[in-house]
């Protein structure tokens, strides 16, 4: 079986499969907090919308970025090759005629298109619930697809970072939860260049508004997202995301054709 | 007969735990068992087989093409693994169809598929059910399901037995043996030995990572020097049996069962003792009730070379 | 009598179990056969209180299976089919703690512990983790557990499910010594006939919930027609047309295996006759009875 | 006369007796087996940590004229009931019973329910009440030996460092608030512990999994609290809930201002859930379909 014809078939065997999983039901339903908080801030504070725009981005945003996204990712980019080794299920893919990198670009892909629809259902509702008032204001839905835009970059990279940790570690989720976590939350508030080790960084340079770049000081926009943010160019931060993601999932392929998977049994 | 599966000097070790050990073997068409104690190197052997593994020394082939990372030679391989995991939250159809999807058939073709494999193995009624409900025989029938959806001229089963009932058991073994009228080889691993008798009398025998025999039950029985042959004879006079017997050069020792009316020899000569058992038994004119060998099975066989 | 039970019935929801199940079971090794989801763990449960039944009544060793589960429990010694263990404890103290909650004193058991799991055979390996353990050696732990408290009955669910052929036969070999010489009386379910074959002598077939058959092997097997399975060396066609000329039907299976139906009154020994008139070899001579296997699909009533 | 031991099984003379505590030899077995995880005893060293530093704290304000040098900020010193409830009130104390309750008692349930040795402990004249409080008190064994010890102690101590009961009759009901509010934390842990221990059948994932809730009700507090000031959003989260138990039961100013028994609500309505699921969850038989 081709190689391309391959992927496509892998990519629906576990889009299919990936939305009959519990797992995906509870990440669903935790997709409608944020929902649930916009329809609670909407009836408590209606009526100030500006103030309503700054919680939205200064929380919801903070939810789906530092939070959503990534929790996501870890726990459906660790499985793609994790969970089939600890369920064991593993057998029944290497033994079809089809090359292992497709199963790990398959099952990544289809994983990742079922998170863009979580995150896109949730963001939407959140979003336009929060700001109903506005609904005939053009530049809303640009803000808005600008931060689907960013959300789905961020998925693609988690995506590909975990898939990789799931094919090189045991306990991915663990060590995956401290770099999502820990060092992604810590390193983007360094200042220089360091900031620029963590995917968070491309992923907040691609924001539509930023404060006057005198220091963090003054503006509406100082939210917490754009705290210490020196941001790349959006062109250079979508490049760099792009780059991460193929060249992670390039090395997760070929790690997974070179290494032989033992159950402790 | 050309050799289906062939390994040469195979070996294979993880970290300092032994796998396989310079293992040569050749498996024909037809049913063969292969049987071992625990962590003998049957499942080592296996993996290796269906390409899971790479060999560290050596190399097996499958109609003469090396399954590691060649996708292609699949097509012809049913693999039936022995773990009792699934997709969980899938049902019986979906499984058998979804795994279907990586053989290049049509739509239509998969569905056709699906639906005669779980006929096979009696899952038509079951099969919109989720795995997560299936009994421990029903996951086993839809794991055979999915192994043979695909009509491979190769299946390699690890264990296909384990949780059927006896009635699940007979029905598999009338099948596998189906497929070996249909001219395709079967390897089969089993614990159980009555089993594997029960489905062949070709067997490879594998203990600490080495082949200890390859063949025949009975052929084998015969090559093993080290345990005369167990005859037992009941009959209404065991006594008066065994002192025609004393005189016998081909018998090496004779026991009298508890129940007091069996006779065991053990001789070397087996030939010649039989020519002589039928005679002397006319002669004597004992009422016999029964002969019988009972070390003349698989379980014996795998006692004496295994065994402690 | 130790087991005895009368139109014993549970559903689980709308999946009739067990249903009007009466019966008596004596001293010895019984086994307990069926097609999987007959009743047979429905009926150990309720056996070991696990589940109260819907109807019927029963006793285990004189006491009610409704009322007095504590002290059926504290008899009865059951070894689950499926794996379990204790992560983190070694043998003795796994032993030990389950002595203890059966009621022996903590002293008691521990002594208890170290005898049963020699006599088990997991003397040298006792003071190792439970986590290192192999398959068979789990099975046997499972053995230990059950015997520490000096049980009078001994559910065995599947016993020899998933051990290797050594591991198997040291098994068979425990449950006969238990069975044979102890006044323990075992309760054997599984699903390999031949270990059912080896080790009881009264046999319970369950199908679908209802009694399919029960009694001593001996008498369900015996067949009324004599049939005799042989295997001969030498000239088998003058054999069977001897054989054939003194009256008797003789099929040939493909394997080589002849069987031989003789009419009613004839003398066994007339084979012997034949094979020594035409020279040949009687290597196999078996009077023929129904396997458990044909008993099992007969009773059971598919095939 | 000669005695031949045949090798083979032999029987039990003993009697099986009815003990008192039928569920003794879980609690022990329990403790032991928390005691044989590695590292658990280091864990188990550092929890004693904030006892030890109102100890220091206590005998340092007895001989106040030899630290005058050290000591500027005089609050710290004076001994009250404020003093014990800063002792239990500090998160410090807390996060530490949780860290060794997480680790040590994480796999009380998981790891049964993991090796499914469930039929085991029902195949014996157990009950499932006797199975939980032999779990529950192995829980209980670990919070009062943080909580309901070092307090007691820190009195005995304050009265022995003063060398007179005055501080006693000052305050007599003390001994009762400390001996109350490590019952109400033994008793809310004991459930939430369990419950969390009966989720998932990988120790580890109950480890993340007692963390992760009791962290996030926190930020889901701070969240609510940002967007909505009411101080009733206090009630999402577990230690808020704790701290407000705790000053009612110290008689000290609530941290919170809304009356404590809605806190005490909240945590009763968390040990009723763990109630409800852990009767479920724990069944000696699971339903065959």
């Amino acid at each position: 079986m081709t190689g391309a014809n391959a992927v496509r078939q892998v990519f629906g065997f576990f889009s299919f499969l990936g939305r009959k999983t519990g797992k995906t039901r509870v990440f669903a339903i935790l997709g409608l907090i944020p929902v649930a908080l916009a329809v609670i801030v909407r009836i408590v504070l209606h009526g100030r919308s500006g103030l309503m725009a700054a919680v939205f981005t200064e929380v919801l945003m903070v939810f789906f970025l530092q939070f959503y996204i990534v929790i996501l990712a870890l726990f459906y980019g660790t499985s793609v090759t994790a969970e089939e080794i600890e369920n064991r299920t593993l057998t029944y893919l290497i033994t079809r005629p089809i090359p292992k990198p497709a199963i790990i670009l398959g099952k990544a892909t289809a994983y990742a298109v079922l998170m863009f629809a979580m995150v896109g259902v949730s963001l939407a509702l959140s979003f336009f619930i929060m700001n109903a008032a506005r609904l005939s204001d053009p530049d809303l839905y640009a803000t808005f697809f600008r931060y689907l835009g960013v959300l789905g970059l961020g998925i693609l990279a988690y995506t590909a970072f975990f898939t990789f940790l799931g094919t090189v570690l045991k306990r991915a989720i663990i060590v995956g939860m401290v770099f999502g976590f820990g060092w992604e939350n810590v390193i983007q508030y360094f200042p220089g260049s360091t900031q620029k080790l963590s995917i968070v960084h491309y992923l907040k340079s691609l924001l539509p508004y930023h404060p006057p770049s005198v220091g963090g000081g003054g503006g509406r926009g100082v939210a917490l997202l754009l705290f210490r943010l020196e941001p790349t160019t959006p062109l250079a931060a979508i490049l760099i995301l792009a780059a991460v993601t193929a060249g992670l999932l390039a090395l997760a392929c070929w790690l997974f054709r070179v290494k032989e998977y033992l159950y402790e049994d | 007969m050309t050799a289906v599966i062939a390994a040469s000097h195979l070996s294979k070790w993880y970290g300092n735990v032994l796998g396989l050990n310079d293992v040569s073997l050749e498996i024909e068409e037809g049913i063969t068992g292969l049987l071992g104690p625990n962590g003998a190197g049957k499942s080592t052997f296996m993996k290796l087989i269906t390409g899971q593994m790479k060999p560290a020394i050596g190399s097996v082939t499958i109609r003469g093409r090396k399954a590691w990372n060649d996708p292609d030679v699949y097509q012809g391989i049913g693999f039936c693994p022995e773990q009792d995991v699934f997709y969980e939250d899938v049902t019986g159809w979906e499984l058998v169809t979804g795994l279907l999807r990586f053989y290049g058939y049509s739509r239509t073709e998969i569905r056709e598929r699906a639906a005669r494999a779980l006929d096979v193995v009696d899952l038509t009624a079951d099969k919109d059910r989720l795995i997560r409900g299936y009994s421990r025989g029903m996951r086993q029938r839809v794991k055979f399901a999915q192994t043979i959806a695909h009509d491979p001229d190769i299946l390699i089963l690890d264990e296909p037995l384990s949780g059927l009932d006896p009635l699940g058991k007979r029905k598999l073994i009338k099948l596998i043996k189906d497929f070996k009228k249909q001219g395709r080889t079967v390897l089969v691993s089993s614990h159980v030995l009555p089993e594997i008798e029960a489905l062949t009398s070709q067997i490879v025998l594998i203990h600490q990572g080495k082949i200890l025999a390859q063949g025949d039950v009975p052929f084998i029985r015969e090559l093993i020097e080290a345990h005369p042959h167990q005859i037992s004879v009941r009959s209404s006079d065991p006594r008066a049996l065994a002192a025609r017997f004393v005189g016998e050069r081909s018998i090496q020792k004779m026991t009298f069962g508890a129940d007091g009316r069996t006779l065991v020899v053990e001789t070397h000569k087996r030939d010649a003792f039989f020519s002589r058992l039928t005679g002397v038994v006319l002669e004597a004119g004992i009422a016999v009730e029964e002969i019988s060998s009972p070390d003349d099975n698989l379980q014996a066989v795998f006692e004496y070379l295994v065994g402690k | 009598m130790s087991i005895e039970v009368k139109d014993l019935s549970f559903r689980y929801g709308k999946i009739v179990a067990l249903d009007g199940v009466t019966m008596r079971l004596g001293e010895g090794a019984v086994g307990l056969l069926g097609p999987n989801g007959a009743g047979k763990s429905t009926l150990l449960r309720i056996l070991l209180g696990f589940l109260v039944p819907e109807r019927g009544e029963g006793q285990v060793l004189g006491y009610d299976i409704r009322r007095e589960q504590a002290m059926i429990r504290r008899s009865v010694g059951y070894m689950p089919e499926s794996d379990c263990f204790v992560a983190g404890m070694d043998a003795v103290t796994f032993t030990a703690y389950f002595g203890e909650l059966s009621g022996m004193p903590r002293q008691e058991a521990m002594k208890r512990a170290h005898e049963v799991l020699f006599y088990v055979g997991l003397g040298e390996s006792r003071y190792r983790l439970l986590d290192t353990y192999s398959a068979g050696m789990k099975q046997r732990l499972k053995m230990a557990q059950a015997l520490v408290h000096d049980p009078k009955i001994l559910f065995l669910d599947e016993p020899t499910s998933n051990l290797d052929p050594t591991g198997r036969a040291e098994v068979l070999e425990l449950i006969r010594d238990i069975s044979a010489h102890k006044s323990i009386q075992v309760l054997l379910s599984s699903h390999i006939l031949d270990d059912i074959e080896a080790l009881c002598e009264t046999v319970v077939i369950l199908n679908k919930g209802k009694l399919a058959a029960e009694g001593r092997m001996a008498d369900l097997r015996a067949i009324r027609y004599s049939l005799y399975e042989l295997r001969i060396k030498g000239d088998g066609d003058a054999f069977r047309k001897d054989l054939e000329s003194a009256g008797s039907r003789v099929d040939e299976m493909e394997d080589g295996l002849i069987k031989v139906y003789m009419p009613e009154a004839a003398d066994p020994m007339d084979i012997f006759r034949a094979a020594g008139r035409t020279g040949a070899q009687l290597r196999y001579f078996v009077k023929s009875r129904t396997s458990l296997e044909d008993l099992f699909a007969g009773v059971v009533g598919v095939d | 006369m000669a005695t031949v031991r045949e090798k083979g099984y032999t029987h039990w003379e003993g009697r099986l007796g009815e003990r008192r505590f039928p569920w003794w030899p879980i609690t022990r077995t329990g403790i032991l087996l928390a005691f044989r995880k590695k590292r658990f005893k280091f864990v188990f060293a550092v929890a004693f940590g904030p006892a030890i530093v109102a100890l220091v704290g206590l005998y340092i304000s007895e001989r106040l004229e030899d630290f005058k040098a050290f000591i500027q900020d005089s609050n710290l010193i004076d001994i009250g009931p404020k003093y014990f409830a800063t002792f239990f009130m500090n998160d410090w104390l807390l996060f530490m019973i949780l860290l060794v309750l997480a680790y040590g008692a994480g796999g009380l349930i998981a790891d049964d329910l993991k090796h499914n040795s469930l039929q085991l402990y029902f195949s014996r004249p157990l009950g499932k009440k006797d199975y939980f409080a032999g779990k529950m008190s192995v829980v209980a064994f670990f919070v009062l030996i943080f909580t309901a010890l070092p307090g007691l102690l820190l009195i005995v101590f304050k009265l022995v460092f003063a060398g007179s009961f005055a501080f006693f009759l000052q305050y007599p009901w003390l001994p009762l608030s400390v001996l109350g509010y490590s019952a109400m934390l033994t008793v809310f842990f004991g459930f939430y512990i369990l419950l969390m221990s009966a989720l998932s059948k990988n120790s580890r994932y109950v480890f993340v999994l007692t963390f992760g809730t009791y962290i996030f009700s926190t930020v889901l507090f701070g969240i609510l609290n940002g967007i909505f000031k009411t101080p009733y959003m206090a009630l999402f989260s577990i230690p808020a809930n704790l701290q407000q138990a705790r000053a009612f039961i110290f008689g000290l100013k609530l941290p919170h201002a809304f009356p404590a028994g809605w806190s005490l609500a909240v945590l009763a309505g968390i040990c009723g859930l763990a109630a409800v699921v852990l009767n479920r969850k724990i069944r000696s038989v699971e339903v065959i379909k």
